[in-house]
């Protein structure tokens, strides 16, 4: 019997720490001694050079390819720099980089981008730490994301490190405590990959999910709490904004609904001589069809890469009409106010476009949605098509009262310069200034950084600059 | 039905009439320890975490976890017959001594390789799930049959490699594979800061 | 192993006919002597008691479920009467009852209703069949569609014997002979399950997919050859009407592509006492879900039956906005023309109300099609609420030029009834007249068949109207 119960625990150790990690190891190439083979496959992120038809590694600068979105966001710092995602490994420059962080901005911004994010909360508390500036808390995150935001370091088990998921589950009523393995593959990306927003003075980190999660669930809960991300500079419509609900967005697709977890597509498997692990180069499946979509899915490379495109390319045609409209609801409601609409005319057309463009914005911020919900993406694309559209029948009522000519005159904004021009943002200016902070500010921080690092365990491992 | 053809039915395997009897006096009996300590009354749950309570099965566990049948079909749904129900519970009780013993007297192999009985039985219950699919009518799959009929020895694995555990099952090719256990799924602050927070 | 082997024999052996079958034998219950099971499980068509979320075996008035369709098709008889389709043994009495062949009609109508129609086709010549009247054809068109529709009375393989099918597979260079069998078994349902129109004076039924099968080709080819099924009563657009895409808008959905053919779902398999047969009780698969989409998925009946519910009600969630906003720009149309609107003015409106019709009554009038290709729909949906709300932008600009205030008033037409009562449809004359018709000139057409019946081979069996 004994020696049954000793096999028992000896199973529980599959592993032997060459170096244990400390509780709030923020730096890779630590937790990579003991793990060489995930910490490898993880340090790919930094790749660039993978192309898809919409996605990809490379950044892609989103205003260029798409400029109504210019024009949508007219009066928030959206307008002026917004790209695609890149790997985690680049979390830290490009948090930094984006012309964004020109503006003031919380503290709150680093969460998602960081494993100092963890250690930091747990030292000053989570609401001090929501609270702060984002420049000053810049010396304390360094790191982009990594292991410690998706493992124990004594167990390497994956576990949740971010408040905001689990008080969401809370509200819900949901115990996250309870979910099974397949589920944790899911939620360690919900950390961050779902829409948030900042709540009251203390810029407290917050998922919008108390009333469900589609997008029409959503926006109840953002009516109820009377939300307003900011108000648009052309149309003075109290707009929301919507951040990458990648995954909610996953929950209404049929690999959600299936159990297929994140993982499973973006971290598949990988061989390497006679060893399997899970490969960390988190990245679009489309680089890997063979060991993720193939395990489950027979049909050749070729076949599967049509069938996303096809999704995605249904979905982009009903994106582009609704991009399309909205801006033009939004140029015209300008044209409207200049020509003296009251509030009281131009109340229903503004409800109309808070309610277009925030469908519009929930089906296409996350950049992965297209595939994982299409259908569900074309519903709300359709939904928002008809509002902008119904916006646009009103107006012209108005310009009818107003004794506005039809069709009004609109300006050229069809490329992102003309759209950025038009509203008189003065790029070169943003620009400098941020080339300024890089140059100046960062290197502060890298400095303050590698003296903390310095002074931690295993302090003969080089910062993440390295790479 | 016959009386005859249903006891015919239900009966295990010719070659294996002595080790049933002789499972059914051990399961009843003394084994019941052995078998309870050594979490072998996992093997009457269809639940695949119980499978890997033995460090042993954890190559089988994960890929198959991986696979994509990992949806769709538990540990016993290929290994155990599904013929019949008495047919299913005598299998089970019967591997599970045998593989809580070995596993005891840490006499497992390196790689572990699936047994004849067992083969016919995966066999049976790839055919069972997918007998429309390898159906003739159904051409997509003709040569499944064809290649059965000749009993040339090709089972449906030799062909679909991968499904579901792979080529690489060796004890050591998952270094550090997370298996199911009910782990801490956040930190001790956080668990203390969001149970603080629940209570206001 | 073994009892694989046996199946295999058994699918065989089941050729052995006990009387051999004439080449254009009309009556199923004479093939059905040589394939009693096959027969039985045909008769199950004639059931009406199913009633899923949307569609089923019963017949549901679509007019009163969904009024808007009264306006939409206003000019045409459809506006009369539309209902969803029952099993196949139903059909010669629906096209007898419809109030839609209460107006002069061709004898084209016939062509996929019977099995009558191949016999004739080949004793006249395809031409001069779809030549004639309607009326005049009634006589010779009695059994509902059956064996000779689909089956080979030799070798009982299954073949097409419609020649729109083939004709429109030539004009696109593809061979049909070239068919596989599992091609075959989705084809057999593209002869009838199809968009069609009639071509020029000897309406003549052609297949419009020389483009291309989906909306957009199928337009281009109607407007490159200016076909125009109606023009609308209130809005005089000149209309297409879309008639079950059936086929087309499969081939666009996963299933389709994936090669799963209608057949395994709407025919799968079934064991009786040991012998495996195909099911001919053709329906909706949700009254047999174990036998059909089990065969693939592991999911629960439950599961799957809210699958297809959650795909029909996202579809239906934008058909319901695409129907509303069409009616509303037929409506507001005829206003304009009331209002002394030009033609020059109207001209831009009538396209765009054109396009979003085609659109929305190619994505609707396949009782399927939110479910074979739902992402499909919801694409051709999106875009027609993008059209005709565009075309209700510049009516709101015509309506400012004639000095008509805005929001113009519009009619209540918010049940069939009301609808019907607005277009000054004579309802009660219509259901009279057919009444007459049933009561006349049917059971002339009847007494005729079985005097026909009685001297083919194997008179000894009634007509089809026994059961
Ligand atoms: C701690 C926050 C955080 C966690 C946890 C997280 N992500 Fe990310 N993820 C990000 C950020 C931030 C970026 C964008 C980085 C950039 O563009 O600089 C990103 C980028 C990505 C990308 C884009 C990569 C590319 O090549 O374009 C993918 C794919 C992705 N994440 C998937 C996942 C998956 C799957 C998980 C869970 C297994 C996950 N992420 C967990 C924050 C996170
Ligand atoms: C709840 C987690 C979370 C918060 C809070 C968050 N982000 Fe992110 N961020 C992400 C994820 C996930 C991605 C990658 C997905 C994507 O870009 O669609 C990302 C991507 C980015 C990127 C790269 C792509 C782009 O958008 O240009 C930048 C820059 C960025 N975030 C800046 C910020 C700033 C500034 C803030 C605060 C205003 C912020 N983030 C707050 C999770 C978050
Ligand atoms: C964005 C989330 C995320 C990050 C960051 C991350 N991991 Fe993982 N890791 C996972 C997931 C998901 C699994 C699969 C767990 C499972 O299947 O149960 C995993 C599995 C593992 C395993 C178990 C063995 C295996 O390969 O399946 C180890 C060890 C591991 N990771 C180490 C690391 C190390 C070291 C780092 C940092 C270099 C890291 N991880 C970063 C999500 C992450
Ligand atoms: C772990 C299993 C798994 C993986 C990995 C996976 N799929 Fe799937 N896929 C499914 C399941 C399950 C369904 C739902 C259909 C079903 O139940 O059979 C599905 C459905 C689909 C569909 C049809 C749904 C639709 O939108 O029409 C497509 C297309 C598809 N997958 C493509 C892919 C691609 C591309 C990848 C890789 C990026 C992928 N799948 C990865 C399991 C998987
Ligand atoms: C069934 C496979 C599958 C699952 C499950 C899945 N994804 Fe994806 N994901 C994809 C595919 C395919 C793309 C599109 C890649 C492309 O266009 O190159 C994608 C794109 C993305 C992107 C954008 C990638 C880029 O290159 O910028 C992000 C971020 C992302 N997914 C995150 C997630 C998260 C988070 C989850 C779980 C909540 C998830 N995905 C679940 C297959 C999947
Ligand atoms: C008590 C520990 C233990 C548990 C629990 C266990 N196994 Fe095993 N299993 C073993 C050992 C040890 C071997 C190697 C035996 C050998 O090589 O003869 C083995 C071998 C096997 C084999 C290959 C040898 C054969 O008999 O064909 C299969 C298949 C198998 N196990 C399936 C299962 C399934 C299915 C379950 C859960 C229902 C399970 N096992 C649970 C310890 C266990
Ligand atoms: C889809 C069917 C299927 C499922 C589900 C399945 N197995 Fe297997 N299993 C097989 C096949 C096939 C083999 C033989 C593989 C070979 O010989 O390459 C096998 C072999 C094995 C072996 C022997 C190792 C070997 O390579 O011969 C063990 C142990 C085993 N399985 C355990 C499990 C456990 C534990 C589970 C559940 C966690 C499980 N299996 C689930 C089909 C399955
Ligand atoms: C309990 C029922 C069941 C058993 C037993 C089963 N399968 Fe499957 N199998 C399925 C289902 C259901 C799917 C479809 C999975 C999906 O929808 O993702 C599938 C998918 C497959 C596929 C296509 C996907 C892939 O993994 O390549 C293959 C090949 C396959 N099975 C082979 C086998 C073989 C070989 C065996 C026996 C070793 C087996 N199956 C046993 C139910 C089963
Ligand atoms: C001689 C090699 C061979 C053998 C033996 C074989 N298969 Fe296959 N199988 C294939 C090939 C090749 C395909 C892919 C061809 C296709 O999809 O039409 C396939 C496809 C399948 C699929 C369909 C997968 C999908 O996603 O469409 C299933 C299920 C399957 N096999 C199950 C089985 C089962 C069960 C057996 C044993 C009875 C078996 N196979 C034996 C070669 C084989
Ligand atoms: C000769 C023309 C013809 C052929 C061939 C044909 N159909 Fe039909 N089908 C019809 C007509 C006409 C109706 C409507 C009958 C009615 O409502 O009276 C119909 C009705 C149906 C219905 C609705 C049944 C219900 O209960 O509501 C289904 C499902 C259907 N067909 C499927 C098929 C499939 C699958 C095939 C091929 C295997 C097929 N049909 C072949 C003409 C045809
Ligand atoms: C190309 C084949 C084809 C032609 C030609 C055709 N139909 Fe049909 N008809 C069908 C099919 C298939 C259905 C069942 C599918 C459905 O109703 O959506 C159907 C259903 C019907 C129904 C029952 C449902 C309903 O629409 O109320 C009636 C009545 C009907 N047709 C009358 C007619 C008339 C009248 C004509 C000539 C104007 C005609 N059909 C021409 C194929 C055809
Ligand atoms: C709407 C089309 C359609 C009609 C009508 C139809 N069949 Fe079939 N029939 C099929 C299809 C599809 C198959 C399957 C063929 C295959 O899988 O290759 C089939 C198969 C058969 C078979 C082959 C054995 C089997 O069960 O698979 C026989 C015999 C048969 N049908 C007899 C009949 C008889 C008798 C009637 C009239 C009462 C009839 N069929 C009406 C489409 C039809
Ligand atoms: C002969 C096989 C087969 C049959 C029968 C079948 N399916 Fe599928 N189904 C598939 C395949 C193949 C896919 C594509 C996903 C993949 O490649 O795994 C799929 C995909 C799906 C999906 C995901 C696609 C989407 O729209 O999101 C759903 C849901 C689904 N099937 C439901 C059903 C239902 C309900 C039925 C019965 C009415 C059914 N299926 C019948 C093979 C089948
Ligand atoms: C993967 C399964 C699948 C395939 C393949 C498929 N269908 Fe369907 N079909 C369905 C489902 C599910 C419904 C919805 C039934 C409901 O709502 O009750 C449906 C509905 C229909 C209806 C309306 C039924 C009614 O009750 O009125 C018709 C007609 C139809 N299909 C014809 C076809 C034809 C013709 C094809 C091939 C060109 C085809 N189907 C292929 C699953 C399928
Ligand atoms: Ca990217
Ligand atoms: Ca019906």
């Amino acid at each position: 019997g004994a020696s049954i119960i000793e096999r028992r625990t000896e199973a529980e150790l599959t592993f032997q720490m060459v170096k244990p990690i400390a509780e709030w190891e923020p730096r890779n190439e630590v937790w990579g001694e003991n793990f060489p083979r995930q910490f490898q496959s993880y340090l790919n992120t930094l790749d660039t050079n993978f192309r898809s038809k919409y996605n990809g590694s490379g950044t892609v600068d989103m205003l260029a390819r798409y400029p109504n979105l210019v024009i949508n966001w007219a009066g928030y710092a959206f307008a002026r720099d917004y790209t695609q995602p890149r790997g985690h490994y680049h979390a830290i420059d490009d948090i930094r980089r984006t012309l964004r962080t020109g503006v003031p901005q919380p503290a709150t911004c680093w969460t998602c981008k960081s494993t100092d994010v963890p250690r930091m909360m747990n030292k000053i508390g989570v609401a001090n730490f929501y609270k702060g500036k984002w420049v000053d808390m810049g010396p304390e995150i360094v790191n982009p994301i990594g292991c410690q935001d998706c493992h124990d370091p004594k167990t390497m088990d994956l576990r949740i490190v971010r408040p905001a998921l689990v008080e969401a589950f809370q509200r819900q009523g949901k115990d996250i405590t309870k979910a099974t393995q397949q589920e944790m593959r899911s939620l360690v990306c919900a950390q961050c990959h779902v829409e948030y927003y900042f709540k009251g003075e203390g810029k407290y980190l917050t998922f919008p999910w108390d009333k469900g999660n589609d997008a029409d669930d959503v926006e109840k809960y953002y009516d109820s709490v009377k939300h307003v991300d900011f108000v648009h500079a052309l149309s003075k419509t109290p707009i929301l904004k919507a951040q990458h609900p990648d995954y909610e967005v996953y929950t209404l697709g049929i690999h959600g609904q299936r159990g297929v977890a994140c993982a499973d597509c973006h971290m598949p498997y990988k061989t390497e001589g006679g060893v399997k692990f899970t490969n960390h180069w988190i990245q679009s499946p489309l680089n890997n069809i063979a060991n993720s979509c193939q395990i489950c899915h027979r049909e050749s490379e070729q076949t599967l890469t049509q069938n996303v495109y096809d999704r995605q390319d249904k979905c982009r045609e009903l994106a582009n009409l609704a991009e399309h409209y909205l801006a033009t609801a939004h140029l015209e409601a300008k044209v409207a106010w200049d020509n003296g609409a009251t509030d009281e005319q131009m109340k229903e057309v503004l409800k109309l476009i808070r309610a277009a463009q925030w469908r519009w914005d929930y089906a296409t911020a996350g950049n992965g949605n297209m595939f994982h919900a299409p259908l569900e993406v074309a519903r709300i694309l359709g939904n928002s098509i008809q509002k902008s559209q119904e916006a646009r029948v009103l107006l012209a009522s108005i310009f009818a009262k107003l004794n506005v000519p039809t069709p009004v005159k609109l300006p050229d904004v069809s490329t992102k310069e003309k759209a950025q021009k038009y509203l008189q943002l003065n790029m070169a200016q943003f620009v400098k200034e941020k080339n300024e902070f890089l140059k100046t500010v960062v290197p502060e921080w890298d400095k303050k950084a590698a003296e903390r690092h310095q002074k931690m365990k295993y302090s003969n491992q080089g910062g993440q600059r390295n790479y | 039905m016959k009386i005859r053809n249903f006891f015919d039915s239900i009966m295990p395997p010719r070659n294996w009439h002595l080790t049933v009897v002789v499972t059914l006096g051990i399961f009843f009996g003394l084994g019941f320890l052995v078998f309870h300590i050594g979490n072998g009354t996992s093997y009457l749950s269809d639940n695949p975490a119980t499978c890997i309570n033995c460090h042993v099965m954890t190559a089988q566990y994960v890929t198959w976890a991986r696979s994509s049948h990992a949806r769709v079909a538990s540990c016993n749904d290929c290994h155990v017959p599904h013929n019949n129900i008495v047919n299913t519970y005598l299998f089970k009780a019967q591997d599970g001594l045998r593989h809580s013993t070995i596993f005891t007297m840490r006499a497992e192999p390196e790689v572990i390789r699936i047994k004849e009985a067992g083969i016919n039985v995966v066999e049976e219950n790839c055919i069972r799930c997918h007998q429309h699919q390898v159906f003739k009518t159904k051409i997509r799959h003709a040569v499944t049959l064809d290649e059965r009929t000749n009993n040339n020895g090709r089972f449906c694995w030799d062909c679909h490699r991968e499904t579901p555990h792979g080529r690489v099952t060796s004890l050591s090719s998952f270094p550090y594979a997370r298996t199911p256990k009910l782990g801490k799924v956040m930190p001790e602050w956080l668990r203390k800061f969001t149970e603080e927070e629940n209570k206001k």
